[in-house]
């Protein structure tokens, strides 16, 4: 099948869905004629125009508040918020507002709107321009929460992001847009709600997102040498989170390790970790280990921000650990 | 300026529907009946009557948490909204929302807000449909003094400004935010100001007389439907009551509430109104009886109405 | 000892932080002749003044930017954000600048100041003013977070976080102002980062935090009825985590459970349950227990309010499926 | 006006550090010595040079993403900002900051940021410092045109205008924000239109005059050291790179660079400086030549300093 980047994946299911519908538009920072900070619009702007493919101030709260009141209104925007780490100055339109409408309103409006946003280290961009920030969004009823680790799964959950009509949080992680996928030219569409198991295995459970999927599946690879078996799991979306295919797993393999690219403490593993140990307390035969950022910003130092994401290495270490 | 006789008793009616809602709420606030934060209207009536007599159903407004005489004048149902604040499962949001949420997406209310500044950006996101869709349809954003110092405020006009999108940005200078006077919130007398900042017209007009307010209003509405663009129009008014039901009031005199008691909104507009002829005193006492009875079913609807069940709690997060 | 609400408490900590050193001052809105929203900070203008008392207009981003700007130039501020609900709005500055600041400039900067919030919902003011969202802060490297539960821990903790030359975020559940607990009039602190058992038992550890802390002790009280002996402790401060307390209670205790006002999924519990999960587990002896409000906005109506807060019945609950 | 004879050769050196910096930077980034994002002053030098020409020691400036300048203009020292780009324990943040966030605070300089209008609160709060402990230090606060429609600038402009804060606010308008035209994102043709909703002064200079904004910012820090508040200063200037190394520039002509390279800030002053008779071509010479080894040096120091060890990535987040 025809491969893909993440990057031309997304690109795909933003054009394809917006020549199925009028009312999908693409809204945000350099967008336009720029093709986005990242690339990932290249283009959208020459078919669709100005009217649909909107370049906006530099105000984040007024791209994701304009968002939501024409998504109340009857539009499906797509808004793009560059850097996961500008939330902060738009954080009350999308948790106060965006997120809570619905319900605030007795189920009476529908808001379909999606909030692309890249996260993630591993290009020195230093403490504002490389963190990723997925748990704040899990812990706010009213939002789902997508972050894929593949062009195919990139496509299909977007699409379904686009289509579905609550707030989306869609987290993509830039240093893995280049990567390659096959990807169906034709529309498809891959569920939120359900993980995928990336690699089967039968010793260890590895729930991985995003960058750290292509880390443990290396660390798979690596430990296969040893004789040892991971099931690598991939969340996809973590809010709703998929918690049947992680037990599952778990209640085969008995042992697992949460990794994510986020900081640790209170992180998104701090609920993978936490539900397990919930619900599938009786086929855990070792502890619930988690690998993620240390408790610190993202350093610049190459050095240190080498030092700083979650290492291959140390993926096989924690996995070493509970399966001794 | 000539306004049509049924506009003109319309307005009066509704001024007064808002003035009876909000006494009764404040009575109904200090029985325990209603719950939450509550913040009346009570004083600035002319407003909102004014703006929402110039708009359409299919126009938009987005509110504030002082929400209530919005939320009437662009056609809010009485009875849900008093079931709502009663924490009903009848209400407007089953209970859900509560005075600072209430809404009717159908009747083109996008929300009353919690957040001060909450709404500016949703206007301007109404307006974008308007003028995507090209419909005509207009958003009137009603916002107080304080709100106007918000950052929202600034990226939504710039935001509005820019694109031409057909919002009337409705201020309203009740002159405090809570506590603080506007004096020592902003460095320039007049909120209106500010929109030289975003090259839009910027108008004071009178917030206590309702014909000023219709007639500025109505204007700003015939550029935006035209595609010229917003509107930033300061309404200056005052709140006879606290900022929320239970404020001591502390920051300012009885002689500043004596004085503006004296121009309040509603006896003023029925002077102009039997001296335009257009209404007797009789006529102006049947209305007020008539309101006063709406009232009433309303709270007899509200407190009649059955609770949520506690399992609702956790419906209506997602579509 | 005389007894003070924890209203008083905080007030009497300001009073006697400003007395001592005429850098610490108060900056939000309606703090001067308003007293607080919540009264917290009432008669302090008279006693301070204007100039240190300070009375802002609505507009978070600044009141928590000059904080920053000032604290960084020599001040100590404690700035208040009247309802914790509207941190949205300035977010960027507490995470991105107040928090980083340090790290990013290489630690060449000291930030003394504190964010006082008021959390928590129980008086029917609905989705936007009453939520408890610690857990945000608690994923924010260069973050200390708060949280006490009684007027003793308010006066003390609240004096270390003004001495801390770390940025402190305060959380102040609303519905705990008015309870009342021995405090002494002298000046005193209590330590950032050590739990406190606030009550000894040896079948079940209850980790419990902010208004939780009465309702745990409420249902330990109910539960020793019955024979059932439960340790609560409340952790105090959220970051750093006093993970040393809660291992040790859980490995005399050998079960847990975890309980918050905020929404449990991705909260503040899902650390604590995921940390003791991968540090405790050899010692645990059932599936460690969360208890939380429901993935939902928080709502308006008494009835439907009440069955979000978490209660009494529902920790009792907890208790016994783990003790079970 | 008379300026100093050694202030106009400050300045010239000044101007001619940064750009020799910036270009330095240039090369070195394309050959990867560098790292992350990197956002160039080339073009602005005049900006910069002529606000802290008026300022002390003890006063502060917040900075932007587009910082050396900025950075060199206050003091920074070359070898530290030099070394900080390259990532090495000897930089200025111990290369936990890079580019967009090299501070130092000793120096009064409180930050390159990272986030566009984070930079606004942060000035103002210095400027609180001030008045709080009655100094007459005052703080420049820099940001571009695309900044200006942040919610900060409307926040912070407004409180340090209610509380006479001693800040310099100073607009570099080079005409865009990445790729969106100023014409594009606001509806005023100047950035100091916008003075006047908070009732400061707000000028327009030529930002590639370095004696135009030295008179301008001389007069509003005198201001602001006499407690009579801000100002908003816009100086029109251009960035001849991209928005960040790597920019293809797709959004703007030839023709318009080209335009904007007449007016380049540095052989313009050349001209005045030898017009004025302060300096010869042999002594501008002998100046490019100190500068150009400064550079030099601080390049060597960068290359020569030990990189962080991997263990430092955890201290310094607690004082
Ligand atoms: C972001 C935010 N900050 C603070 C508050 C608390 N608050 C509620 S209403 C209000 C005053 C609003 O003043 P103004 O905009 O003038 O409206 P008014 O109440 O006078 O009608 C404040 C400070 C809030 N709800 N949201
Ligand atoms: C909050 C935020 N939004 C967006 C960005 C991405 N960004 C970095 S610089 C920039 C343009 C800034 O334009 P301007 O303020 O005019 O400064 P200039 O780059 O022209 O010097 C943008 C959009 C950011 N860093 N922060
Ligand atoms: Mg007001
Ligand atoms: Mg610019």
């Amino acid at each position: 099948m025809r491969k893909l980047t993440i990057r031309a994946a997304i690109n795909e299911a933003l054009r394809q869905e917006m020549r199925r519908d009028p009312n999908v538009y693409v809204i945000g920072e350099d967008v336009g004629i720029f093709g986005g900070c990242f690339g990932v619009t290249a283009g959208l702007i020459d078919e669709f125009g100005p009217e649909r493919v909107v370049d906006t101030p530099i105000t984040e709260s007024a791209i994701v508040g304009n968002s939501l009141g024409a998504a109340a209104t009857g539009l499906r925007p797509v808004a793009e918020i560059m850097f996961m780490d500008f939330v902060g100055v738009t954080m009350d339109q999308i948790f106060n507002q965006a997120a809570k409408m619905r319900y605030m309103f007795g189920g009476k409006a529908k808001i379909p709107m999606v909030i692309r946003m890249a996260c993630g280290a591993g290009g020195s961009a230093a403490a504002q321009h490389s963190q990723s920030l997925e748990a704040w969004f899990m812990h706010v009823p009213g939002l789902k929460v997508v972050a894929p680790s593949t062009a195919y799964d990139a496509k299909g959950l977007l699409i379904s992001s686009i289509r579905d009509d609550n707030p989306v949080i869609f987290v993509e992680h830039k240093f893995i847009y280049d990567i390659e996928g096959e990807v169906p030219e034709e529309i498809y569409t891959v569920p939120l709600g359900k993980a995928d198991v990336k690699r089967e295995g039968d010793d260890v459970t590895v729930v991985a997102t995003m960058a750290m999927v292509y880390k443990a599946l290396e660390a798979a690879e690596e430990l296969a040498k040893e004789g040892i078996s991971v099931e690598v799991v991939d969340p996809r979306t973590l809010q709703p989170l998929d918690n049947e295919t992680i037990i599952n797993s778990v209640k085969k393999t008995h042992k697992v390790v949460v990794v994510h690219e986020a900081v640790k403490f209170a992180g998104p593993g701090a609920e993978i970790a936490a539900m397990i140990a919930e619900e599938a307390f009786d086929y855990l035969d070792a502890p619930v280990k988690r690998v993620g950022a240390p408790f610190t910003p993202v350093p610049f130092s190459p050095v240190l921000e080498q030092a700083y994401i979650p290492s291959t290495e140390k993926i096989i270490a924690a996995i070493k650990e509970v399966v001794a | 300026m000539a306004v049509e006789k049924e506009k003109l008793q319309w307005m009066y009616k509704n001024m007064l529907t808002i003035r009876n809602f909000e006494e009764k709420v404040a009575e109904l606030f200090a029985a325990g009946k209603c719950y939450g934060f509550v913040h009346l209207y009570v004083g600035e009536e002319a407003v909102a009557t004014g703006v929402c007599a110039n708009l359409r159903k299919e126009d938009y407004i987005t509110s504030t948490h002082r929400g209530h005489g919005h939320l009437i004048s662009k056609g809010g149902d009485l009875k849900l909204m008093m079931a709502e604040l009663f924490g009903r499962r009848t209400g407007y949001c089953k209970g859900k929302g509560g005075s600072m949420h209430i809404a009717d997406v159908e009747l083109g209310i996008l929300g009353a807000n919690g957040i001060v500044g909450g709404g500016f950006p949703i206007a301007v996101g109404a307006g974008f449909t308007a003028k995507y869709k090209g419909t005509d349809h207009v958003v009137a954003c009603f916002f107080g003094d304080g709100a106007s110092n918000q950052g929202t405020f600034h990226e939504a006009l710039n935001m509005a400004s820019i694109w031409k999108l057909p919002v009337i940005f409705v201020n309203e200078n009740n002159l405090y935010g809570i506590s603080l006077s506007q004096k020592k919130s902003m460095n320039v007398p007049d909120v209106a100001a500010r929109a030289a900042a975003y090259n839009i017209p910027g108008l004071v007009v009178d917030g206590n007389d309702v014909l000023a307010v219709y007639e500025a209003v109505q204007e700003a509405v015939k550029r935006a439907r035209s595609g010229e663009g917003p509107t930033l129009i300061e309404c200056k008014t005052y709140r006879y009551r606290g900022h929320f039901e239970g404020d001591p009031t502390v920051y300012r005199s009885d002689e500043e509430v004596e004085e503006w008691r004296k121009k309040d909104p509603i006896p003023r507009f029925e002077a102009t109104l039997s001296q335009m002829g257009i209404m007797t005193e009789e006529q102006m006492e049947k209305i007020r009886l008539e309101v006063s009875e709406m009232i009433e079913e309303a709270v007899k609807f509200a407190e009649e109405s059955p609770w949520p069940s506690p399992e609702e709690v956790l419906e209506d997060v997602y579509a």
